[in-house]
């Protein structure tokens, strides 16, 4: 037999799990203190809020809430590529891209403490709300960069799934899509395992993730997805790719959900223990910390002030949401439809008048 | 000005908005080079370019999807669903984010797009392409859903579903796609998306349609005239949100109502209207609300899908039957 | 025998058909170890073994097209749509095929699947996950529809709709998932699939309801009694094909009918029953039809989506209006 | 980089279209007698049932047919390789497959007649009918490939799509499922390069359609379309693979549509007659007829009766065909439900007593 086409998986990770350098060709970003530093502030808030929002929950004070434990990494690579200009199109849990891009920590607390006005947020207003039908996100990532396209604006639209969002028809209609007509787009897949109860491998036959992106002929990466560096640096090519033309990627993160799926879920009855402890050994502030350290560029008194000064702004956040009142009942109607039809005119005055009784 | 066919009525309704509005598109299956199976963009891509009429890959939920992205990025897309059988892929899209997308954020990304759907039987087609499924829709808040009956309305109804600010289901009577010609002015004029038509005034009955169906329904209106029976026809139009207005305006006048439609008999719009009259005009009704629909099976393949339909023939008889009540 | 919850009962009767019928298996996603999220399929996996209890790759599309395959081929799949607001990706296969199959083929290819959807608000949970869009099928040929109410009519109903020859949307009201306890004989003992259930006898007004509002039309029933106002209820439960003789029967005897669901107002369900009444039981009618729905909005996230919700004085409220009207 | 997965798409190709080999390897069915000139003479019935069904067409006697002409190899290769106990689940034209499992031609007439007893076929039992809503049969045959999994038979499903199909998310679906479930399934693209007017190129950024494949880690495997030989072959290893164990292939028949999309349309709308010529050089039958003649198993004076005896197979299809009556109106009822609900029962009774008028 002839061969009509070969391709390869490439894999990327700069810091492994003990925190020592695999490579020693960094980015240039990765060279720079601040940068670098900035990045593990980033994570390290980012824990910070996911441990007091899921203790807010326990108290009663939030509902189901979504943590990010494990993905930090993941996120602020994400978040710390992306500009302002770019759009994101999230699932659920990449609070740490979102911070970075300007939405507050209160409005993500609004918006799982049951308030659509959390949704409302301080981020772009070109930015997309957290998507419950999974991997649906995707679909409008793609009809933006299908936007910035065809009005020619230098753009990206940035999606995220997860590894069983891989699976969810949308997203190949979103590669398949960005494929087809050469979008500026980078469809990222946080693999963290599960998908709820579903390892990965339940999910799919393929070997990696990062290969879907072959099925609509885009650029596929797969990175160390608890390696900010890595991905970053991924994210950096993506963009830059998909900023001068050249198309889409698919990068797959590698990570872990080191936490319960949601608050509403106990992991214990469907995984081992023991995976969990070996994930925690490649978790990915840790390692950050170390090189970090390592470099003279962190201490442990800067660790403490850090995790001092986080804890009190999240409190304050955490605070700013709970003073919201709840919405009044014609909330429900004013924002259906930009202007409110007859029909539902009558609805909305007789909702007001049976709370007035 | 010539007279123009129903079809042409949209195809002018879209080629004055592209020409007027630059956040405008076309996408689909087809709607290029090809003009559309119907032709309903006929010429459109030849006028103003692949970057504004853009055929899509071959999956519904893709074009539902884009859409969403485009119509939240500042562009406001028209999607051609290529047959009504060819929407379910489309309606999670449309339902969940469509729909949702101006409430979920309290106004700050909004989604005007329309979806454009050939609409249901009696053109001899293969199976899947002669659904009336537009009951599908009209249960979902956050959506408008729309079928005008006549090129005038076609082109009205079009151009003010393109520049609403929220998503439309805009249905196509396709059996009617080039049954007759009208004159349609091409002057940018919309029509109101919240308005019923009435069509021809009456008194001792009020026939309710729309779609295809108010071809038969005229008909059987003009049947009836000669028999002494004076209806009212209404073409309903737009759907959801639903004018009840001018519907009970009409019934409290006649106090009979028959209602069409080529949808299946349980739950299909008809019942909504039906049941609003039980609940607003019960006191007006001087005889049972008859429906005249479609029956509770799928549309049969073209040998014996006339039978499905509804005909003058029926639409008379319940006419007379509400006569004859009490 | 103890009594048992409302989802224990749905868990008992799938435990019942997997034990005595080697076609029916159970697919969705999380189905398996970890029991569904709700713990419907709780221990089934561990009982019956992963090939019949499987976990299904994360899409809705997938869960119901292998479902149509499935079932095709001898199997009777009973799959879970994880959330109420995740059945639209299913619809394509749901109702292209799985409802039309039979008809298709003259009989020769047949379809007996049962899709469970967790159904309904008032949990506090997410978007999407309150979701009551029964509507959406019941305009749908080909398929039935079905809600219980309470533990016993959950084990009796979904052993007859796994037992059923055809597809079967079998909506769970989640928030009266676990209630309140019933005992609930594990004989294997079906219920029909084409009755109303009249939980309360009455000679003044008939309530209709389905699913969790039957529960506060019940206690309206209670309220009403209080004030010396004397409702039947009726819990519709078999919702397509639908049985309204016994709803009519009932009217026949009161007069007077509120219909309540959580769905939106226009075009959910309640209109199909309305519509009926206004067509055959005008003259048995001696105030207006009156429905108390959800309103024309999504419902709400959890800060307000209890005000959304239909509430027993809402009924009452509406019930009274009858007892007035005339 | 270090690279995570490798992957290559073979092609394969044994009749070149000047009817010479392009390999010397042939697999043994192709070194006997009987089964090439079987194989030839099912592509050549299948094309004059194609050719009388248009015209049929064009007398207002059939509603909108789709024309098979150019995948006679394709259609042929598929149906000779499989067994009556695999299931087939078609998109609407591989009539050349239907036929070699028993369908009858004047069922497909009647199905294109607006019939739907042209769907209670001759075929397997549990074949599916012609499919319209694109690539949905494909799920339908992972359902079935994962009850013959299940029930531990040794049954393969079939399914076929066209290069349009591909980007039909339950395409996707349906190869993942395949991956996932390790189901015995073989996934067939019969790509003829035009979706109505889309041509393949804007269906996506692959390559090739066969890599679709590699996001489900399915096998892959590339045929010429219009070789019989290898798409038999093709399907040969695809079959045994499912049928051992090894799980699901999808293979991409190259090929070109040479009619109309169907008679409801006019390519000369969007595509070169040029183009169209220049397939006309690669198409299926004369390259086997050439191959077979060269090797004095075929003559002129076969050809000739064959297609004598074809005409008149079909005439005689035809004619039963026209002869069918029309179903009563009641047909329309009976095949709803197991058993009639009573609201139906009511409706039925009405429908026959309008009848009746
Ligand atoms: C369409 C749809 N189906 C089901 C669900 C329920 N659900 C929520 S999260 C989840 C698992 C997601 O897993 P993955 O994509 O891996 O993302 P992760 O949560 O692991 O980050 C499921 C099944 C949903 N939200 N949407
Ligand atoms: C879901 C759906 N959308 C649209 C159509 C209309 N349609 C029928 S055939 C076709 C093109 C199919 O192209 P391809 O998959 O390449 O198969 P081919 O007809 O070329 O064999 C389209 C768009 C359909 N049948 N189903
Ligand atoms: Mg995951
Ligand atoms: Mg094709």
């Amino acid at each position: 037999m002839s061969t009509a086409a070969r391709f390869s998986i490439e894999y990327l990770q700069y810091l492994g799990p003990d925190g020592r350098l695999v490579r020693e060709d960094l980015p240039a970003f990765a060279q720079d203190r601040d940068t670098l530093v900035g990045l593990y502030k980033a994570m390290a808030f980012t824990r910070v809020f996911d441990e007091k929002s899921v203790k807010l929950q326990r108290t009663g004070k939030l509902g189901t809430y979504a943590s990010c434990l494990g993905h930090e990494a993941a996120h602020i690579g994400i978040g710390s590529a992306m500009r302002t200009e770019d759009v994101f199109a999230p699932m659920y849990r990449e609070y740490g891209a979102q911070f970075l891009r300007g939405v507050k920590p209160r409005e993500v607390l609004l918006y799982w403490g049951g308030d659509e006005r959390g949704s409302d947020f301080s981020g772009p207003k070109h930015d997309y709300a957290w998507c419950v039908p999974i991997a649906t996100q995707c679909l409008h990532a793609a009809g933006a960069a299908l936007a910035f396209k065809l009005r020619n604006e230098s753009r990206v639209a940035v999606s995220v799934v997860g590894d069983g969002g891989t699976s969810k028809t949308d997203f190949y209609a979103a590669i398949n899509s960005a494929g087809a007509y050469g979008l500026p787009m980078v469809a990222v897949i946080v693999n963290n395992q599960w998908a709820i109860s579903v390892p990965r491998r339940m999910q799919t036959g393929a070997q990696t993730l990062a290969q879907k992106g072959i099925a609509a002929g885009l650029a596929c990466l797969q990175v160390d997805g608890n390696d900010v560096i890595a991905v970053r640096a991924g994210m950096d090519i993506a963009l830059e790719r998909a900023r001068s033309g050249g198309g889409g990627t698919v990068i797959e993160a590698v990570t872990y959900r080191l936490s319960d799926h949601t608050t509403a879920d106990d992991a214990r009855r469907y995984r081992d223990e023991a995976e969990v402890k070996e994930a925690w050994a490649k978790e990915p502030l840790s390692r950050l910390r170390s090189y970090l350290t390592g470099l003279g560029w962190w201490s442990e008194a800067e660790e403490a002030t850090w995790k001092t000064e986080s804890e009190a702004r999240v409190d304050a956040e955490i605070e700013a949401y709970l003073a919201v009142p709840p919405p009044p009942v014609e909330a429900m109607f004013d924002s259906m439809y930009a202007e409110l039809p007859a029909d539902l005119a009558a609805q909305r005055a007789r909702a007001i008048a049976r709370e007035a009784r | 000005m010539a007279a123009i066919t129903l079809i042409e009525a949209l195809t002018q309704a879209m080629a004055w908005e592209l020409k007027h509005d630059p956040s405008v598109l076309i996408l689909g299956e087809d709607v290029g080079v090809n003009g559309g199976v119907f032709r309903a963009t006929a010429g459109l891509q030849q006028i103003f370019g692949p970057e504004r009429v853009l055929d899509t890959p071959l999956d519904e939920t893709t074009i539902a999807g884009l859409s969403v992205g485009l119509a939240t990025q500042g562009m406001r897309p028209i999607a051609e669903a290529q047959f009504d059988g060819f929407v379910y892929p489309m309606l999670d899209h449309l339902i969940c984010h469509a729909a949702r997308m101006r409430n979920r954020t309290r106004g700050r990304l909004t989604c005007p797009l329309v979806l454009r759907v050939p609409w249901g039987g009696g053109i001899r087609a293969p199976e899947h392409h002669s659904e009336a499924n537009e009951a599908l829709f009209t249960n979902v808040p956050g959506l408008r859903v729309v079928m005008p009956s006549s090129p005038q309305r076609a082109y009205g109804l079009l151009l003010a579903a393109i520049r609403d600010p929220d998503p439309v289901i805009f249905y196509e009577p396709k059996r009617i796609y080039r049954q007759y010609k009208e004159e349609v002015p091409d002057d940018g004029e919309a029509l109101p998306l919240d308005v019923c038509y009435v069509l021809r005034d009456g008194s001792d009955v009020t026939l309710v349609s729309w779609g295809a169906q108010v071809k038969e329904t005229l008909e059987a209106a003009e049947a009836l005239a000669a028999e002494g029976i004076s209806a009212e026809v209404i073409d309903v139009a737009t759907l959801k949100p639903l004018d009840f207005d001018s519907i009970a305006e009409s019934v409290g006048k006649t106090g009979r109502c028959v209602i069409v439609h080529e949808a299946p008999y349980t739950a299909g719009f008809g019942a909504e209207i039906a049941a609003r009259l039980a609940e607003q005009s019960m006191y007006d009704l001087l005889a049972p609300v008859e429906r005249v629909t479609g029956y509770d099976t799928h549309i049969p393949l073209f040998r014996l899908e006339m039978k499905y339909l509804p005909s003058v023939a029926r639409i008379v008889a319940a006419a007379k039957r509400t006569l004859q009540a009490s």
